[in-house]
């Protein structure tokens, strides 16, 4: 019995390259939704929870018609890069950024929300810049929000694979996440393999969300 | 060597490894195997994915791609026939497979697959019908996405009865009964080639290889027929 | 500093229009709601004036505009370099007590003749705590801690809103000195919010009194203190004071006592060892502490009795008490004393009194 | 063309009930979560999030194991109620319940985490019960967090379609849920209908997510 | 109430066994950091000791144990009825004013004769306030809706921590009065902290120490302010004091003065109008309104002199003051005043003088 664990490695990769480019991308977003006055907040708020709507196969149907070099979205791409986005890495990447924005901005933009200004105007007044007051006193005093966005969104691309099935195109080493594997595994019954590649998964997850969890429990502020 | 890429539909997946053995064993070329969903593979397809042959689960999508823009028009030809058995782990012995569906009570349940998704599933339908236990008991019956997912539910326990691809069962054990060819219209699953493929020797070789005895032979002996 | 500020705070209408001269420290002083800590926010930056102008003028002569509502500059928070300590507790509940001050020293250290990380955790007594965290801090502890932390971002400007509220007597007499040298010492000039009039008189040369979000008056603590009603000012009447500028013309070492000169006459008072002769000082005298009498008394330990004319007699009809308004020589100088010794010693108008004033009625802080 | 409807409020009604029904069981675990001192805390942390790990349908497998009648969960619920759990629109709930955990969990503690004690004891101080401490008061201060929680899981829910279909069987008003009609579509090569039906849910969704965060805004508390 | 309570706070050990009997205002006075929020903590509930006993013993003798180690009991904080007002602000951001006020209001109405809502909006001057945003107003508006909000719990005790820090003159002048009643009118009984001495004069009857979590002293206000130091109090030496426990003689209604007599001397004082003759009273007398004079001065403003004899002399080296303790006839009667004076009127031990007290050095509140 052969257990491929490229794909487990490509999993990670996915969805450390996932989390950690929703992180900087949401985080400006989640700033701005916190704070803005603007009449259009609950339309946008609206349209970031959309994705998640759609089954992950459907999504990913749309993403594909949008990849297609034919189509608007795709030439653009093409044109950039020179290669196609559908049925490659960087496909995958942006197809999960845009089913799991979600899960990065709201977590983060509700913590932002109940922080309110007053830390951020106390570390202006007390000469930090503003990336500075950011970093120092709205992220540490808004890390749980982080936290909790960050592990749902590495979980969720761990686990996605009707996007990815669908964007990726199942082709080995380049787009077979280990979910798919799995998948694949319990679809032509290999029910043996399918049950060491879960338990590998579960394993490696669970190692993963505990060790961030016990950091979290160390480092947690005593807000009283 | 080359290297072919061959999009499969999910039924046809462990016999397609098979295949794979046998034909990268006698030939210098690779082939990279992409399974899924009959109408998945096809969008894909259409929608740029790198494959050279589809291998449906049915005619109608091969059919479809044969005639986009990017299949090669004439190249489909039917490399197997599914054949649908029922599945009863439980069941009497005895009892002949009509028998089993006619007296299975009201909260057991029998597993096929999607007939909007899969080919086997409009099959067990037909058989279905032709009992007149989708008129009546149609709460009895439960979908899954494909074959696969019929089975699951089988093994698992939670449905007592399967109507599901030979394929599946390789060995044919007490509790499983073939169909009756006459129950249902033959399950005919079309193979195409893409135009990507044609200058590619790999690609080539193996489509005319599925056509070669020794890979019917393989395809027959994981529960499918030849194609007539 | 050139403030020219208005803002609608709700129904209240924030206007102030004042030239703030901050060699020192200026009071901000006002009744409770009229607008104290929304002036210091538009100073810092942290709101923005419906329109006016802000500018800055450093003692050095540096002139900085911080805001200008028609040329439409605005310069931001932590570009202005303003202390600013909130009135109520913002310690950072993720850093311990030094992280806290280490957040403020880190990121202002501009000058080595600046105030130094061990001076101010001295002065405020915060060694012991420096590794708390801050929920494990008192009230008053948390109130040295946001002291300090405000200065160590060694400002152009001091905001401090009610700085000392939180402490108790023996704390407020320690810190109240290292304020008052700030100024001096270490060039940083305060805006100082406070409901308490002692430390109005101790801390601050000039003050500016605010009421319903406008400006009452502005000018030398001692004058504004003298002039205005204890109404104006929104104390308590019994709170009603006079402040004397004066010369300190001798020190007696023995006694730790100071011969000062205030429009030729001399009070004797206790005084701090810094205290030279030459220097002039202010003396903050309440007029309740101001009795009268009508000749010089001999065999009493009231030190300082100064030959007055009577100006006003204001007799508050429904309370025990009247006010005298006196002249000393040109200066001026409230008593406060019972009606019954008014009717008693038939003051008038004109009339020339003995105003005696307890030396022990003086802190030596006060000088 | 024939759009069957039934499977929209057959979704809507999932989700609903998922939605309500994790409200009030994560609710108490999240508040413990957020204040316990003990060790295990990590631990629970890491498990909640373990289910997103594994793709849809092969947490649906594992859970049509778990429901077999002759499995120790299948055969007590057997018991309990007289009924199997697979193939019934209660093992649907079971699934999405499991499945969509994390989302409704982590939100909500982490916004009890950022709130703290002191609005809770402030509330018993002024005579509040503890119950009408949490509800009047931690709740109206946590109100974003349970707001993204819930957001979260309903559209999750509504999206979700791996493992109801492994659990569901696919049973017409009981268990065929609109993400599996839509994907039927596509499948089948309807894409006409799959983008009407996915036009359908996508508009619905949009609107009460809209209301939602409309009357969030409205509702906003000032916190500084 | 019965205190007996010990607690491990960081450094700090909490240890205070007293018994508090709370017919009216009991004063927590102590220095910064001393226990004494962690004090009123443990009281209401919010945290638990870490062995001892707390008993509730209310006037009409209804007895209730709060806590217990030894027993095992600990009722929760909401069934204490206990009123506390934090010292910092704890006000419901998501609520307005008045749905602050409405959130205790609504939870304790328990007998008809108590406060009323509308009483106390007026009493804390409220009312333009209620539709307020709570990050709308300006700290001492804060201050009084948290105070009101804990008056509308209408408990069987309350636990004030610094409640008038933020206030200005004005607002506590109008505050105080109104706490004043609530022991007699309301039959709540308070326990006070607070750093200012007036307010510990005019408000409480007794007044518990504590210094670094134990208790230092426990008595009636009069005596513990008259017997222990400056230093004991942890407050500055000017503020000592002596309190004078006095019946009233006389009343002169039209000048509102109040003839008194303590220990059979008489002082007249300024006086409120409720005052009538036979009612006892305590006078707070700071030691530095007493001067001391060799004979009995007659034309001065001076109402007061009182013979006396010199019992202690203390000298303050370090200062220009001097300290003397004055016997009046039994009563002890502290002065302040320079050591030059002390030199120059040569006092010594069991020398008779007359300490002299400006009338208008009191207020009528202190009566
Ligand atoms: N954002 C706001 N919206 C409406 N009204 C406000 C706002 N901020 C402050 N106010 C009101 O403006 C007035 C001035 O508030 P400010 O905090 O400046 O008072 P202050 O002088 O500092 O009083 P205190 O001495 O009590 O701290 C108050 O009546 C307050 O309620
Ligand atoms: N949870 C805690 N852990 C450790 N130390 C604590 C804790 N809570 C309070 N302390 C410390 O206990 C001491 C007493 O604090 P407390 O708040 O009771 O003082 P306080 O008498 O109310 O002072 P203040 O007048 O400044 O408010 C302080 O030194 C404080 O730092
Ligand atoms: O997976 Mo299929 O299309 O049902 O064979
Ligand atoms: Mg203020
Ligand atoms: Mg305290």
């Amino acid at each position: 019995m052969i257990i491929d664990l490229s794909s487990l490695w490509l999993t990670i990769k996915l969805a450390l390259i996932v989390t950690a480019l929703l992180l900087f991308l949401a985080t400006p977003f989640a700033l701005w939704l916190a704070h803005t006055k603007s009449r259009l907040k609950p339309l946008l708020e609206a349209v970031i929870a959309l994705p998640l709507v759609l089954p992950p196969t459907v999504l990913g149907f749309y993403l594909l018609i949008a990849f297609n070099p034919n189509a608007a979205f795709g030439k653009t791409w093409m044109k950039i890069t020179g290669d196609t986005l559908a049925f490659s890495f960087e496909g995958l990447v942006i197809a999960s950024l845009i089913y799991s924005l979600p899960f990065m901005v709201q977590p983060i933009q509700s913590s932002f929300e109940s922080l309110g200004r007053k830390p951020y105007e106390t570390a202006l007044s007390l000469g930090a810049k503003p990336l500075d007051a950011f970093l120092t006193v709205i992220f540490p005093l808004s890390f749980r929000g982080f936290l909790t966005a960050c592990v749902l969104t590495f979980a969720h691309t761990i686990g996605e694979f009707g996007v990815v099935l669908m964007v990726g195109g199942n082709i080995p080493q380049e787009t077979k996440v280990i979910s798919i594997a799995i998948y694949e595994h319990v679809e032509t019954l290999e029910y043996a393999q399918a049950h060491i590649l879960s338990g590998i998964l579960l394993l490696m997850s669970f190692l993963i969300l505990l060790s961030v969890y016990a950091y979290n429990k160390r480092y947690r502020i005593n807000v009283g | 060597a080359e290297t072919a890429n061959i999009a499969v539909a999910t039924n046809f997946h462990n016999t397609m490894k098979e295949l794979q053995h046998s034909f990268e064993s006698s030939y210098e070329h690779k082939l990279v195997v992409i399974s899924g969903a009959s109408g998945q593979l096809y969008a894909q397809a259409l929608n740029g994915s790198p494959i050279d042959i589809y291998l449906s689960a049915d005619q109608s999508r091969a059919e479809a791609l044969e005639h986009s823009h990017i299949g090669v028009n004439g190249s489909r030809f039917t490399y197997a026939i599914g054949q649908l058995v029922l599945w009863a782990p439980k069941g009497d012995t005895i009892q002949d497979w009509q028998g089993i569906l006619k007296n299975a009570v009201p909260d057991q349940k029998i597993a096929i697959a999607n007939p909007k998704l899969a080919p086997y599933g409009v099959a067990a339908e037909q058989v279905l019908n032709s009992m007149e236990i989708l008129g009546n008991r149609r709460h009895q019956i439960v979908m899954g996405q494909n074959v696969g997912q019929a089975y699951a539910m089988v093994t698992t326990g939670n449905a007592d009865f399967g109507l599901i691809s030979q394929s599946y069962i390789k060995d044919l054990t007490p509790n499983v009964w073939k169909i009756p060819d006459d129950y249902y219209s033959p399950i005919k699953q079309d193979a195409v080639l893409l135009k990507r493929a044609q200058s590619n020797l790999a690609a080539q070789s193996f489509f005319d290889f599925m056509k070669s005895d020794t890979a019917l032979k393989i395809i027959e002996e994981n529960g499918y027929q030849r194609a007539k | 500093m050139s403030l020219n500020i208005k803002k609608q705070l709700g129904d209240l209408k924030l206007d102030v229009n004042q030239e703030l001269p901050i060699e020192n420290v200026v009071a901000l002083f006002g009744p409770s709601g009229c607008g104290k800590s929304s002036l210091l926010r538009l100073i810092t930056g942290l709101d923005t004036p419906d329109s006016g102008r802000l500018e800055y003028k450093s003692a050095s002569g540096e002139s900085l505009i911080f805001f200008d509502s028609s040329s439409g500059v605005n310069i931001p928070v932590h570009q202005r370099r303003i202390g600013y300590m909130f009135q109520e507790d913002r310690l950072f509940p993720h850093l311990s007590v030094l992280g806290n001050l280490e957040y403020a020293h880190k990121r202002n250290q501009v000058s080595t003749e600046a105030l130094t990380f061990d001076d101010v955790v001295d002065a405020l007594q915060l060694s012991s705590l420096l590794n708390r965290k801050t929920v494990q801090l008192s009230g008053g502890e948390k109130q040295r801690v946001a002291l300090a932390r405000t200065l160590l971002t060694r400002p152009r400007l001091l905001l401090l809103d009610e700085p000392l509220s939180g402490l108790d007597y023996d704390r407020k007499r320690e810190v109240l000195p290292f304020l008052e040298q700030l100024p001096t010492l270490f060039k940083i000039p305060i805006v100082y919010v406070t409901h308490d009039l002692d430390e109005v008189s101790r801390l601050t040369k000039q003050i500016l009194v605010l009421s319903e979000g406008k400006r009452v008056a502005f000018g030398a603590t001692a004058s504004i203190i003298s002039s205005l009603t204890s109404e104006q000012l929104g104390i308590e009447k019994q709170e009603e004071s006079s402040l004397l500028d004066g010369v300190i013309s001798k020190i007696d070492e023995v006694f730790m006592l100071a011969h000062i000169l205030v429009q030729n006459r001399e009070f004797i008072l206790p005084t701090a060892s810094t205290a030279k002769p030459g220097q002039s000082i202010s003396l903050l005298i309440k007029a309740r502490d101001v009795g009268i009498s009508l000749s010089k008394p001999t065999d009493s330990s009231i030190r300082n009795s100064v030959e007055c004319v009577v100006t006003e007699i204001l007799e508050e009809e429904s309370t025990p008490f009247a006010q005298l308004n006196l002249d000393m020589n040109g200066a001026s100088l409230k008593s406060r004393i019972t009606r019954a010794s008014l009717k008693e010693l038939k003051l008038a108008l004109g009339q020339k009194v003995f105003a005696l004033i307890k030396s022990a009625s003086f802190e030596p802080r006060f000088l």
